[in-house]
């Protein structure tokens, strides 16, 4: 069981349990969530083989998980500027009350 | 709070369980294809070892990053920029309700007095190590953003006030005119000359960290103010 | 690009351009729309007939246009496609006329002219498809753009329609797409080649090509509304009326059948159809559509739902022509493209006007519309009739076509068939005839709208008379250098492949006396249907009668050859032929002028002179012509007319006399058509000598002898002609004895008097005559004497005589060596008894007219036709029986028999002049005008005593009748006449008198009985409730769709109220046929 | 060839429109600033028309390559273009023009345009990267950008139902990414490269291949809305202002089918099984009949041309069941190939024309509920025309390009010997013809009750109905010479592994 192989198992168990995030849970907070999970998941895929010849480290995984990592926060950002909007339009009745 | 945002209860357990035991198939079988199929292949950092030399940096990371990949940095930076676009109105359209009348704490005042200034000297150094080793425009502009949340938590800087525009673009079009002009001159596209190689990809990072700080503040300015009451001022609400 | 490969894609675009346009002029601009609809539909006409012409010097026009890599559309003229082409283009331009009339001020307009255009550009692609391809594009291109003309109005209604069209053509192009790209894939480009591209293509596997020739057929059987493909069609008739003409008539529907036209021929080839045995399932197939379609429409009380059912039984009849596999039978398919479209346009138009003008939408209520609108329901008639098939009108010339050629093929199912709906055809057109003209207007009209000094809008009124005119010229000219026939038969050559035409014979006129002597009384005729030449030209309508007698006293023996007229129409006048037109001429005459008397102060006498001379030009027509079609379409004008007479009364006695005679002449024609087509094909010409030499085998013998025996009044086929005559005026009752009866003779003596031609029958027709006609004979005196009314007391004397008649000709066929001596005899004692008929039937005139004093001598007139027809000595009637004993000597049967009937007219003449004694006759006031009456009168009995014996043929028998022996024989069977009467004088007049029609009576009883039953409230029967419920629906559906009103419900059309089990037993019966 | 080098003008079809979103950024203070657009987009309409010349004046019958950055397949990233690459990204740049006109006079609000511009440029930018990329990688961050692109683009008028879409479809979205993501990587895993042509040599059938193919497919299924992952679509495509659904329709969803077609066509296809082939065909029928039938029962016209979309897709994914061609040989080539490739241009042309159309009356009526549009012809006549030709085009009537794909299929699918496909595609004909002629159905309905007040019509701009029948009369022509088209798709198919497989060109 070398070093890489497992974490290619952990990351690959971590995209799934984003993956059951993403579909059971009703909430959209617990959804977002759970895409950055899977994106972990598979960003610890990459690392894992980039890991795989131990002492030389393969650039080219780093590299796209960096992107990754900026795209990932892209769309969160995206999704979470969604959710603020559409939360304010449903609750623009009691909106008074609040701030 | 959000919870009326999603109608839709969750589903019936059944259905939970069913899927549940899907996934993990799934999973397992993905590991069952990984474990079985042994070692990874070798790779490309022989490649880049190789190539190390003319990428006009040292540290592989950034070579890869914007020498020999540089397309997807640049295609990266859009994606940002695609995000900054879509949440652009709600700054705008946004009356800054903060008035300067708000009490800012005594203690916050005189931390971002001394903070915000370290903060930027870090991430100027962060950027210039990138050639050398890990960091760069992207963390660089993370930090900066960091400092600018800093600041308008402490209440004296509102960001609305940001020249947004020029900002977010700029590391944009900076990246794309480099890749056009080197283009011009060495045959092809994003293809740097090998001796200014080095000179180029800190332009280009820098203008990057620019647009990557204006991004990400702006993205914090519209989750974190109030959200304006009623419908969005500008957009026209077709009657659905 | 030549001009020639330009030309049919100019063709397309010259009715898709004007389209385009006027979907950009908006609703107000009506002259600029109007004018660019009039010159597109112009400018169409002109190129088609650049196109023709250049196709005729033989030069290829086709335009390729490349689409795909082994695909191209192709736009080819050849002969079919010229004739579907042309048929649009003049169609077009006529119903743009309509529709322009008929949507004068409705919304919309832009857009209906403006897919009206893209249709017809659509139809004329499919006519000049080149490919199969090419062919589907416009073929889909064609449901897109009916579809906005079926739900223009935008009513729910129409809507519905819309939908349901939608359905049936979407999933028939669906499976014509199927079956063209699986063909492809198959046989490579699909090319229109003459006989049939797949048949030299070696390798393709016979199961896969059914299947594809399936689906091609039900692609296209959707548009041609083969049976159970058609059920969109009734329902489109929400659409307005020029939508429905031009779906009906010309575009949607002709499409289909053209499609199938161009699969079977230029596709598969016929041949090769054939081996593949699919053509006689779609034979099949037409054929049910034909007689459903028909059964159908007679159930339809909505007049455009009718006409749509006919339509689906009409446009099988092109399916059933390309189905039968020979060359006659595709040209009658092929033409009833052109023929059916002329006249349905027709009909639709008339139906359009009917309900702008007139807000009539159901047939129940079109009485007496004939009155009100002539001129559209005149175009109406005559298209009706040729849908069922009469001549001279284009319908006969493709159903004669049809006949024969399956006779070719030797399907003879086919007649069946043809002869089934032309039964059901006039079924469902008479009932509207008789509406329009014969029954008084009830009430006002729904939604009448004045439009000045014409019947309605004067665009609305051109279109359906330039048709209806069309449509008769194509059927009478049809022999002619341009007309449908003569393409179809060179498209036919090319489709088989046979050699060049028959050449073109120049006409020539050796008598035009002939000629005159049957166009006098018809443009007679024709002048009394103006209003302001009927007051004064009834007068002259005896005169029209000299040129007969002319012609039948001094004109020379020749021949008038038109070969442009009809078939090449051949008028002669030979010896046979003299001596009817004397006895023709001569009745007419004195009828005519009697009538005028008699007739003076009647109102409806125009009416009745218009009848009178369209008969007289018919019987003079039927005597003198010597080809088929000429003798067929006089007979049928003939009969058509007399019909008029019957009913001139108008008491309700009359008009069911007259539904009655309507029927048997219907039935008549019927009989006829099938055994002529079935002796045109054995005669390969239909020229009537060839015919009659030709070989008759039962069927024909059948077929003609019964056809010619109901107006000969055969026994068993006598009922119609003792109702008949007697409740006609006096003067047509004369001649429908005298005369009109002879044309069953005239047709057995013209077609079956040639003794080797009855080689071929199994059954021996000859006793078969002979007992019918004595049979009728002995019987019709019986049933005569105990009459009341001496009318009709004659009428069964005339059944009696020509049973005598018949049974002659019996004799003949029995010994064919008889005929010398036996024809003289014939004509002698036909000549005799019609006139000596006339006679009696003006005395029956006269005792009613004549004031008392004059009556004491008019007894000396009377007795001498009464006793001339008892055949006393020295009369024309001894003369008459003297030569028919000689002739037949040596048959011992007959020459015992003679006598009976002898003594039976004694006796039915001594009962008739009882009866006039006692006044029975109806009482007319004796008016000073009885003078008149007299001289007519007169002059028949002159030609009565004299003719007789100047005639050539009865030179012969002079000397005979002088013989001491004959004289005895001519006397007993008198006296003993009159002894019979004086001892059974009292019974009889205690006797009730035996209804007129006699045997009939039971039949019709049995009828109304059953129907009766058919319709009587349900009970509860638990073990036939299932069947209960079902006859009740039935009941519902008939009371709902039937027309209640007395109209002439004929028998055929009993009120079996669902079309469903009517269809069922007759689809048994063709099926049963076929297989057997 | 001329001066200009085919390769060197690859980079610009991306670069163009980048700076061009960049300018429209910057420049939103002219007022004029719209027009300048619909002149961008001209010029990437002149670029697109040239790549494609020069692709097809080219004799060498092959793909073009252009390596970014000079280094070469596995280290750097390199973009490829052949016959099927060009067309897509002329269709593109087409309709890109003529929806830029169209949004000229759609989007009048500055701060609506404002946002609108940027957004679209990137949108095209994404689009031409996706159609030249060769790169594994480089394709995931370019659908990322086309991905959140879509969703600021659906989200961009903000109504309540149009951002619940914009959000499904963006979790939706990185869901799909995220999966081709992992496929990317456990394939980077396997084989060392992320260059598509090196991983075509290199893939052969093993248990990590088939986990990538399978990632991959479910990852680019998910962005093409394929039957059972369709929900997303429908609400997306019709909350979406009409040039946007248009784009979305025509060319967003058929750019993951291209990446899903080389892919299994041509990478991965050594991986490929004939059952995988079968089930994609399976649920590419199943998506005709379903979306045909919801679309029959759908009430809002935009969820109709919506909900049409998903069953016209269904059309494509035939492609991969009757693809005969050997797994070895690289490039898509062969007849089946022409007939999908002409079925996404004519359906583009339609799909886009449809929306635009719909995007009028519903401008137009104030809302888009059939059962109340009735006097509509009278105020739309143009776009109800169109709209009349797109579904034409859709139903597969002759006179339209939707005739000559549907001919073409079906003559593939008899070719191949699978002829059970010919019933789906007919039966997907006759069901589009009911809910089309549903909607056509408008145009004859004479409104009983009184249309709304005159004034509280908005008057249309001329350019918005013009702009929906333009792409209508493109679906037309496309309908009458389709010989061309077929000829620039053959590109890139060697012509020597032709010559091997006997395969007619």
């Amino acid at each position: 069981m070398t070093q890489d192989l497992f974490y290619s198992i952990c990351g690959i168990a971590l995209f799934g349990i984003g993956l059951y995030g993403l579909l059971i849970p009703p909430h959209i907070l617990q959804k977002i969530l759970a895409v950055n999970v899977m994106g972990t998941g598979v960003f610890m895929v990459l690392i894992a083989t980039a890991q795989s010849r131990a002492p030389a480290i393969d650039p080219v995984p780093h590299a796209m998980v960096l992107t990754g990592i900026v795209v990932a926060v892209a769309g969160t950002a995206l999704a979470l500027s969604l959710v603020c909007r559409i939360y304010a339009l449903s609750d623009d009745t009691e909106q008074d009350a609040g701030r | 709070m959000f919870r009326e945002l999603n109608s839709n209860a969750a589903p019936p357990a059944g259905l939970r369980i069913v899927c549940a035991l899907a996934i993990v198939g799934l999973t397992l079988a993905l590991i069952a294809a990984v474990v079985v199929s042994g070692p990874a292949a070798p790779g490309l950092q022989a490649a880049v070892a190789a190539a190390l030399p003319h990428s006009g940096v040292e540290n592989p990371v950034t070579a890869v990053l914007l020498n020999f990949r540089s397309y997807d940095t640049l295609l990266e930076i859009a994606v940002l920029f695609v995000v900054a676009v879509a949440t652009l109105p709600l700054r705008r359209a946004v009356a800054p309700q903060r008035t300067e009348a708000v009490a800012v704490e005594p203690v916050l005042a005189a931390l971002v007095k001394l903070l915000v200034p370290l903060v930027v000297l870090t991430g100027g150094y962060l950027l210039w190590v990138g050639a050398y080793a890990p960091g760069g425009a992207f963390q660089a502009g993370a930090l900066l953003a960091g400092a600018g949340v800093l600041l308008s938590l402490a209440g004296g800087f509102s960001l609305a006030a940001l020249p947004a525009r020029p900002l977010l673009v700029v590391g944009l079009v900076v990246f794309t005119a480099v890749a056009a002009a080197v283009g011009a001159i060495t045959g092809a596209f994003l293809q740097y000359p090998v001796a200014a190689a080095g000179v180029l990809i800190l332009v280009i990072e820098a203008a990057a960290t620019v647009s990557i700080a204006a991004t990400l503040l702006l993205l914090y300015g519209n989750l974190a103010e109030p959200v304006p009451s009623g419908p969005l001022a500008g957009t026209k609400e077709p009657a659905s | 690009m030549n001009w020639n490969s330009l030309l049919p894609l100019l063709i397309v675009l010259s009715a898709l351009v004007p389209g385009l346009i006027i979907f950009c002029l908006d609703e107000s601009r009506r002259t600029l729309r109007t004018t660019l609809n009039i010159c597109g539909a112009l400018t169409t006409l002109v190129l088609i007939g650049i196109m023709v012409s250049g196709v005729y010097q033989g030069d290829l026009v086709e335009t390729r246009l490349p689409l795909l890599p082994d695909m191209d559309i192709v736009l080819h003229a050849d002969a079919l496609s010229l004739l579907f082409v042309s048929l649009s283009g003049l169609l077009w331009l006529v119903t743009t006329v309509y529709a322009i009339g008929y949507l004068e001020d409705s919304p919309n307009r832009s857009r209906f002219f403006g897919f009206f255009s893209f249709c017809v550009s659509a139809t004329l692609g499919i006519a000049l498809a080149g490919n199969l391809i090419t062919f589907l594009i416009f073929y889909e291109l064609l449901t897109l753009t009916t579809y906005p003309l079926v739900v223009h109005r935008g009513t729910a209604k129409s809507l519905r329609a819309g939908r349901i069209y939608l359905l049936y053509t979407m999933i028939g192009g669906a499976l014509l797409l199927g079956g063209v790209v699986w063909l492809k894939s198959l046989a490579g480009a699909l090319d229109f080649t003459a006989n049939g591209m797949l048949a030299d293509l070696p390798h393709l596997e016979r199961g896969q090509l059914q299947i594809i020739f399936a689906l091609l057929i039900a692609g296209l059987g959707v548009k041609a509304a083969l049976v159970p493909l058609h059920g969109w069609l009734p329902v489109a008739m929400a659409a307005p009326a020029p939508v429905s003409a031009l779906l009906h008539a010309v575009a949607v529907v002709k499409a289909g059948a053209f499609g199938i036209v161009r699969v079977v021929y230029d596709v598969y080839g016929i041949d090769f159809a054939r081996e593949l045995n699919v053509t006689p399932v779609l034979a099949a197939i037409a054929a049910v559509t034909i007689v459903y379609g028909s059964l159908r429409a007679l159930f339809q009380d909505d007049l455009k739902k009718r006409l749509a059912y006919s339509t689906v039984s009409q446009v099988s009849y092109i399916a059933l022509g390309t189905a039968i596999a020979g060359p006659v039978a595709t040209i009658g398919g092929i033409v009833h493209l052109v023929h059916q479209g002329l006249m349905k346009i027709t009909l639709f138009f008339g139906a359009g006007n009917l309900a702008e003008t007139l807000g009539i939408h159901k047939v129940s209520e079109m009485d007496g519309v004939g009155r009100r609108m002539p001129w559209t329901m005149v175009a109406f008639t005559l298209a009706a009739l040729g849908m069922i098939g009469m001549p001279p009108v284009a319908g006969f010339v493709s159903k004669w076509y049809l006949g024969v050629g399956a006779m070719e093929a030797d399907a003879f199912w086919v007649i069946l068939v043809l002869a089934a709906s032309s039964l059901l055809n006039a079924a469902y057109f008479l009932p509207l005839l008789f509406r329009a003209w014969f029954k008084p207007q009830r009430g006002t009209w729904p939604a009448e709208r004045r439009f000045g000094a014409w019947e309605t809008h004067w665009m609305l009124l051109l279109p359906p008379l330039i048709t209806m005119l069309v449509a008769l010229g194509v059927g009478v000219f049809a022999g002619g250098f341009a007309s449908p026939l003569t393409w179809t038969t060179l498209i036919a050559a090319r489709e088989y492949g046979l050699g060049a035409l028959p050449a073109v014979t120049p006409g020539l006129l050796q008598v035009p006396l002939l000629w005159a002597a049957i166009l006098a009384p018809l443009l007679l005729a024709a002048a009394l249907a103006f209003p302001r030449l009927r007051r004064r030209c009834w007068y002259w309508a005896p005169w029209t009668a000299l040129p007969a007698l002319a012609a039948a006293v001094w004109s020379s023996e020749g021949q008038n050859l038109l070969p442009w007229l009809f078939f090449g129409s051949i008028v002669e006048l030979d010896s046979v032929g003299r001596v009817f037109l004397l006895l023709a001429a001569v009745l007419w005459l004195t009828a005519a002028l009697y009538a005028r008397e008699y007739l003076r102060d009647d109102p409806q006498k125009e009416r009745f002179f218009l009848f009178f001379l369209l008969a007289m030009g018919g019987n003079f027509g039927l005597i003198l012509s010597l080809d088929a079609f000429g003798f067929i379409t006089f007979f049928t004008l003939m009969s058509l007319a007399a019909y008029g007479l019957v009913v001139h009364t108008g008491t309700r006695e009359a008009l069911r006399a007259g539904k009655t005679y309507m029927q048997w002449v219907i039935i008549g024609e019927v009989l006829l058509f099938a055994g002529f087509t079935w002796l045109a094909y054995s005669a390969g010409s239909s020229e009537i000598r060839a015919l009659a030499a030709a070989p008759h085998n039962d069927w024909i013998f059948g077929l003609l002898i019964a056809g010619f025996g109901i107006k000969a009044g055969l026994l068993s086929m006598h009922v119609w002609l003792p109702r008949a005559h007697p409740v006609a005026p006096i003067p047509a009752s004369a001649v429908l004895s005298g005369v009109m009866v002879k044309a069953g003779l005239l047709g057995w003596l013209r077609f079956m008097s040639d003794g080797d031609a009855a080689a071929a029958t199994a059954i021996d027709w000859g006793t078969v005559l002979l007992w019918l006609g004595l049979g009728g004979a002995v019987l019709a005196v019986l049933a005569g004497v105990v009459q009341r009314n001496p009318k009709t007391l004659l009428a069964y004397s005339t059944i009696s005589q020509m049973g005598i008649i018949a049974a002659g000709f019996g004799a003949g066929l029995l010994r064919p060596e008889l005929w010398p001596l036996l024809v003289p005899a014939l004509l002698v004692y036909a000549l005799h008894h019609g006139l000596a008929k006339g006679a009696l039937f003006f005395s029956v005139g006269l005792t009613a007219q004549l004031a008392a004093p004059q009556r004491r001598w008019l007894w000396v007139a009377v007795a001498l036709p009464a006793l001339a027809l008892a055949g006393l000595p020295f009369t024309s009637g001894a003369l008459a029986k003297v030569a028919l004993k000689t002739a037949v000597a040596d048959l011992a049967v007959l020459t015992a028999v003679l006598p009976v009937t002898a003594i039976g007219t004694a006796l039915l003449m001594i009962r008739f002049m009882d009866l006039l004694r006692q006044g029975v006759a109806e009482q007319k006031a004796p008016g000073a005008v009885g003078g008149f009456l007299l001289l007519p009168f007169m002059m028949l009995l002159l030609p009565l005593a004299g003719a007789a014996f100047l005639l050539p043929e009865a030179q012969v028998f002079l000397p005979a009748l002088t013989v001491p022996s004959t004289l005895w024989t001519a006397v007993w069977p008198a006296a003993v006449g009159v002894a019979v009467y004086l001892v059974c004088r009292a019974l009889l007049q205690k006797t009730a008198p035996l209804p007129a029609g006699d045997i009939i009576v039971p039949v019709e009883a049995a009828l109304l009985y059953w129907r009766r039953w058919w319709r009587r409230p349900a009970r509860p029967a638990p073990a036939l409730g299932g069947y209960r419920q079902l006859q009740q629906q039935f009941a519902r559906l008939a009371t709902a769709g039937a027309d209640r009103s007395d109209g002439p419900s004929l028998p055929l059309q009993v009120y079996w109220s669902n079309p469903g089990l009517v269809f069922i037993v007759v689809l048994f019966a063709l099926l049963a046929v076929t297989f057997s | 060839m001329s001066g200009l080098s085919l390769p060197a003008l690859l980079p610009w079809l991306v670069g163009l429109p980048l700076l061009a979103a960049a300018a429209s950024f910057a420049g939103q203070r002219w007022v004029a600033g719209r027009w300048l657009n619909a002149v961008g987009a001209a010029a990437q309409l002149a670029l697109a028309v040239l790549v494609l010349w020069l692709l097809a004046a080219g004799d060498s019958g092959l793909g073009q390559r252009y390596t970014l950055g000079g280094w070469g397949a596995p280290l750097g990233i390199d973009l490829y273009i052949d016959g099927f690459a060009g067309l897509m990204i002329a269709i593109t740049a087409a309709l890109g023009f003529v929806l830029s006109l169209y949004s000229c006079s759609y989007f009048t609000e500055p701060d609506q345009a404002a946002r609108f511009w940027p957004l679209w440029w990137l949108l095209m930018v994404a689009l031409n990267a996706v159609f030249l990329a060769a790169d594994a990688f480089n394709i995931y961050v370019t659908l990322e950008i086309l991905g959140l692109a879509a969703v600021a683009l659906v989200a961009l008028q903000g109504g309540r139902p149009a951002l619940q879409a914009a959000l499904r479809y963006l979790l939706v979205g990185l869901l799909g990414s995220l999966c081709y993501l992992l496929g990317v990587a456990l394939l980077y895993r396997a084989y060392g490269t992320l260059d598509l042509a090196q991983l075509g040599q290199l893939v052969h059938a093993a248990p990590l291949s088939w986990a990538a193919l399978g990632l991959i497919t479910v990852g680019l299924l998910l962005k093409t809305a394929l039957l059972p992952l369709h929900f997303w679509l429908p609400p997306a495509h019709a909350n979406a202002p009409a040039p946007v659904s248009a784009a979305l329709s025509a060319l967003v969803v058929k750019a993951s089918f291209y990446l899903l077609a080389r892919f299994w066509l041509e990478t991965l296809s050594a991986a490929t099984t004939a059952q995988g082939l079968q089930v994609l065909g399976v649920l590419g029928a199943a998506a005709v009949l379903v979306g045909s039938i919801q679309a029959i029962r759908a009430q809002r016209l935009k969820l109709i041309v919506a909900y049409s979309t998903v069953a016209q897709l269904g059309y494509l994914f035939l492609l991969f069941p009757l693809f005969g061609r050997p797994s070895d040989t690289a490039g898509l080539g062969g007849a089946v190939v022409d007939a999908v490739a002409y079925f996404i241009i004519a359906h583009a042309c339609a799909k886009a024309a449809m929306f635009l159309a719909a995007g009028n009356i519903q401008r137009a009526a104030g809302h888009d509920d059939i059962s109340r549009l009735h006097g509509i012809a009278r105020r739309q006549p143009l776009s109800l025309f169109a709209f009349a030709i797109a579904g034409a085009s859709l139903i597969g009537l002759p006179p339209s390009g939707g005739f000559v794909a549907k001919w073409l299929l079906l003559n593939a699918a008899i070719d191949a010997g699978q002829w059970w496909w010919l019933i789906t595609v007919i039966a997907g004909g006759l069901l589009a013809a009911v809910y089309v002629f549903r909607v056509l159905n408008l145009a004859f309905t004479d409104s009983a009750e009184q249309p709304p007040a005159a004034e509280a019509q908005p008057v249309l701009p001329r350019l918005l109905p013009l702009g929906a029948f333009a792409l209508a009369i493109i679906t037309v022509l496309l309908g009458f010479n389709a010989l061309w088209v077929l000829e620039v798709l053959d590109i890139g198919v060697p012509p020597l592994q032709l010559a091997a497989d006997g395969e007619a060109l």
